[in-house]
């Protein structure tokens, strides 16, 4: 690993980790939001020093795009004006930390002390392929499980997240020419 | 590395900055013009208006606001530059690219997903209703557009069989992408217009909210807000030609003048656009997008894997 | 300093003016929209971009300090015009530009505004009714004080409150003045909105006057319009542009205001009824249009009746009844009254097509100290 | 960059990200600490993965943490959906009970 890299690796990880902290500290729940966005953009970018490329990408990516909507979830459920308002909404905060810690320390301690093997094989030539070529290949039941999992969530949250079928907006028979919005006339019955 | 493809250096960083800059004054000079011609004005007076709005924008005040969030508001006014930039690094000029990633299609969308966030903090930052509207039907609008964008770009990716950006260029040496798939290339070029909260998909920044995101900027946030949608756009338009045109493959030039030529054609549609159609509400997108789009540019996706197979 | 100047002339090529319209000055921002399209200058959207404000007609007491709070808005380097005539307009306009090129005054004007800004540590209202930044005047938050919070509010701004909403979710409310410096919306008109989100939850309805009546009336105040037919004619020809410039159809939107233009320059009838003709042909065929604004109603039938208009008017004026009778008070009273029941429900863009549907003339309405209702 | 370095951050990651999901009293900044304990298991994971075995498989499991995340993120909103409208609360100490 060259030097550069090295420095790199080290700027982002400190990022990745302030950023995290800064989710907890910060007055401001957009800034929290795009604090945890930073840190995740932050591993995603070790991932790509790591080749990791594909993975390291598509975690930017969705993890930008889920804090984009999470931001707004935030404004729209926390009972607080989402303005740089100082706010402290924890509980237990003496008793989180020192968890935290120990939790810390057990896996750094472990990390450091355990001896790890030597590397075992080499990477592919294309990363990407052979991730390709796993998924569709010997990998495939992995997919196969986590497609209709997600699908199932898809359906489970909208279920959830929705009071009102498709029945209440387009009426009985789903003859309505145009939805009802929601608490429209008709909506209740 | 993809065959044919020759990496730049630093020196390359700094042209590829450059030519993005030209070609965004470009594509504003042209959107000038047009917009002098339809009100009855000489065009060239139009195709002047970047230089004089930059002069204008450049002279004027930045506005400090009560209880703004200067940060994530700057943050995201310069963002969508850095954003178009980063975009123009996997798009190869000729034979020329910045960074020839493995992952180039993937990169891009990455990108473009950033412009999710950076929109979103611009209305956010500033404060101001207007704004704050604008930046949530910009986050309404994205919830329509990226998916069939997403596969849009899947499309050529599929074909080439790699997701390196070289590699789908020297995929199309027989044939253009666009050819047997118009679908994911007009799908594609709406996604750039929706990115790059232009035209039909303005509405953002719509009139009827004093300017939505841009309501409250004024000065060189302002510009350079400008500056980033047009850089967006001609990034995209540049990407469309790396996915769809052939790159730059063509005859008696070489092949970076081709690149330039084709991607100004796409740019100047992707322009003239804004003029012709007029804004679509992000509820009425909504309802098209996933309905009609996505089941569209899915069946382009089966027929190109057909093809593929075969 | 040479280069300063430099850019100076080069950003005085092309200002943004911000035109504020007094109910009663139709025709005087008519004809100032008219001569910054013929200078190439660019009407701006709202008061951050702007250079240049422009106040057509003599406001009313309550509707100068909005004036004057969003004159404070305006960025700067800045120069405030107003034209109470037709006539002062390209004047006034020759005027503001030697202004704003003019460093002396400029910089007097920066270090009045750094002084003021000194004394006054924060203005909480800022600009909350110029053109509906976030009114945070609600400081009832007793809600927000469990666990003996007492919040520091940043800027001296109150915390929004939740209300119900048509999904339950309890979204916070906020309350949002739309009007009265909006680009094409009815002068003087103020809609303050409570909105949750982007949708209007309920809304109230005000027009702000003017200070006397405007010069297009007639002096004895019969509600008789002075001159020609020709400015009622222009007057719906300008809605129907300022609907279509709000759906950013802006081919459209360019010919109906071209259109307005001519009716103003005396063309002759004819051409200006083949041209309404055309015009609406090309709105009924549009397919887009009427998608566009499909799940409004009355959108769609507001346009065609004030394209309608344009030519009814005119064909007064081959009648040779040169004076057309305006619409009564009363009934354009009735008019503002519905518009909450019309608007509550829709999101802002919604509600704005609506409103510009109804072609509302807000000039009918007395003027301040004037005993017509 | 050596394998310690890198597990040592992600351990970083996950405690703060414990912290957050133990401290937190609002449903969403719960799962923002979730969140952030699952980047600290990428992160780990990835580094087992280039430094331990690079085999192409591994990267699968990448993949699956990253779904699991997203299936959070869905079930999470949902529920602080459901929650807020039944309740009018986020906070997630006054959904202890189980009652409707």
């Amino acid at each position: 690993m060259s030097p550069v890299l090295d420095a790199v690796f080290w700027v982002l990880a400190v990022i990745s980790v302030a950023a995290g902290i800064a989710v907890f500290r910060v007055d401001s729940m957009a800034r929290a939001t795009y604090a945890l966005a930073v840190s995740f953009v932050a591993v995603g970018a070790i991932l790509l020093l790591l080749n990791l490329e594909y993975i390291g990408v598509i975690t930017i990516l969705m993890m930008v795009m889920e804090m984009a909507v999470m931001a707004i979830f935030m404004i729209m459920f926390m009972g607080m004006n989402p303005a740089l308002m100082p706010m402290s909404m924890v509980h237990n905060k003496v008793g989180s930390l020192v968890l935290a810690l120990g939790v810390f320390v057990v896996l750094a301690g472990g990390a450091l002390l355990v001896d790890w093997p030597a590397r075992r094989g080499e990477p592919a030539g294309d990363l990407t392929r052979s991730l390709g070529e796993a998924v569709m290949g010997s990998k495939m039941l992995v997919m196969l499980t986590v497609s209709p999992l997600l699908f199932a969530t898809l359906v489970a949250a909208l279920v959830l997240a929705t009071p009102r079928g498709r029945y209440d907006r387009f009426g009985d028979d789903l003859r309505a020419a145009t939805p009802r919005g929601p608490g429209e006339q008709g909506d209740q019955a | 590395m993809a065959e044919g493809i020759i990496q730049v250096g630093p020196l390359g960083t700094v042209t590829a900055t450059v030519l993005l800059g030209i070609v965004a004054v470009l594509a504003a000079a042209f959107d000038g013009a047009v917009g002098a011609r339809l009100q009855g004005r000489r065009t060239l007076s139009g195709a002047a208006a970047p230089v004089w709005e930059g002069a204008r924008l450049l002279r004027q005040r930045r506005r400090t606001i009560v209880a703004a969030d200067s940060l994530l508001w700057r943050i995201g006014v310069v963002g969508l530059l850095v954003v178009a930039l980063l975009k123009v690094a996997v798009v190869p000029l000729g034979a020329w690219t910045v960074a020839d990633l493995s992952v180039g299609v993937v990169w891009f969308n990455a990108m473009d997903v950033m412009v999710w966030a950076l929109v979103w903090l611009v209305g956010w930052g500033a404060n101001s209703a207007h704004a704050l509207i604008g930046g949530y039907r910009f986050l309404a609008q994205a919830l329509s557009y990226e998916l069939p964008l997403m596969f849009a770009l899947t499309g050529p990716a599929i074909a080439a069989g790699s997701l390196r950006v070289g590699d789908v260029v020297a995929a199309q040496d027989e044939l253009w992408f666009v050819v047997w798939m118009p679908v994911a290339f007009l799908v594609f070029c709406a996604g750039v217009v929706a990115f790059s909260v232009w035209g039909p998909f303005g509405a953002a920044a719509g009139k009827d909210i004093a300017g939505g995101v841009l309501a409250e900027l004024s000065g060189v946030d302002r510009l350079l807000l400008l500056a980033g949608r047009y850089a967006l756009l001609s990034a995209g338009a540049g990407f469309a030609v790396a996915l769809f045109l052939g790159g730059g493959s063509g005859p008696f030039a070489p092949s970076w003048v081709w690149t330039l030529v084709k991607t100004l054609a796409v740019l100047a549609a992707l322009v003239g656009v804004r003029r012709l159609l007029p804004v679509v509400r992000p509820d009425r997108l909504a309802e098209v997008a996933w309905i009609v789009v996505l089941p569209a540019v899915l069946l382009q996706l089966l027929l190109v894997s057909f093809v593929v197979v075969q | 300093m040479d280069l300063t100047s430099a850019v100076a002339r080069l950003a005085a090529r092309r200002p943004h003016v911000l035109v504020v319209e007094v109910p009663g000055w139709g025709p005087t921002r008519m004809t100032a929209e008219r001569e910054l399209r013929h200078r190439g200058w660019v009407q701006a959207n709202s008061p951050a971009e702007a250079d240049i404000m422009l106040t057509c007609g003599v406001a009313g007491r309550e509707f100068s300090e909005i004036v004057d709070r969003v004159w404070d808005q305006l960025p700067g380097p800045r120069v405030r015009i107003g034209a109470t005539d037709p006539d002062q307009v390209s004047g006034v306009l020759d005027e503001s530009r030697r202004a704003l090129l003019d460093g002396t005054v400029q910089r007097v004007d920066a270090e009045a505004r750094t002084a003021v800004a000194g004394d006054v540590p924060h203005d909480p209202d800022h600009g909350d009714a110029g053109h509906g930044d976030m009114d945070h005047g609600d400081m009832g938050h007793e809600g927000m004080d469990h666990d003996g919070m007492d919040m520091p509010m940043p800027g001296g701004i109150g915390l929004a409150e939740g209300g119900t909403d048509r999904d339950g979710l309890d979204l916070d409310v906020l309350h949002v003045s739309l009007g009265p410096v909006l680009p094409h919306w009815p002068a003087g008109l103020v809609v303050r909105c409570s909105l949750q989100g982007d949708v209007v939850t309920g809304a109230a309805v005000e027009v702000l006057p003017a200070a006397g009546w405007g010069p297009d009336r007639a002096r004895d105040g019969a509600g008789l319009m002075r001159g020609t037919v020709r400015l009622r004619s222009a007057q719906y020809c300008d809605q129907v542009a300022g609907l279509l410039a709000l759906l950013d159809f802006e081919r459209l939107s360019m010919r109906a205001i071209r259109l307005r233009d001519s009716v103003l320059d005396d063309a002759p009838i004819e051409t200006v009824t083949a041209e309404v003709e055309r015009l609406g042909e090309r709105l009924r065929r549009s397919r887009v249009l009427r998608w566009s604004v499909q799940d409004l109603p009355g959108v769609l039938e507001g346009l065609m009746a004030l394209l309608d208009g344009v030519r009814t008017a005119l064909l007064g004026e081959i009648a040779a009844d040169t004076a057309a009778p305006l619409r009564s008070p009363a009934a354009e009273a009735e008019r503002l009254e519905q518009i909450p029941g019309l608007i509550t429900g829709l999101d802002v863009a919604g509600a704005r097509l609506v409103i510009a549907s109804l072609g509302l003339d807000t000039a009918v309405v007395a003027p301040e100290g004037s005993d017509h209702g | 960059m050596t394998l310690d370095t890198v597990l040592v951050i992600a351990a970083a990651l996950f405690s703060v990200g414990v912290y957050g999901a133990l401290s937190q009293q609002v449903v969403v900044m719960v799962m923002m600490g979730l969140e952030l304990m699952l980047n600290g298991v990428i992160l780990a994971a990835a580094g087992l993965w280039w430094f331990l075995a690079p085999a192409p498989d591994g990267q699968v499991l990448l993949l699956v943490v990253i779904a699991a995340m997203t299936v959070e993120m869905a079930m999470g909103f949902a529920v602080a959906t459901l929650l807020n409208r039944s309740r009018k609360s986020d906070m997630t100490d006054m959904a202890t009970d189980l009652s409707g």
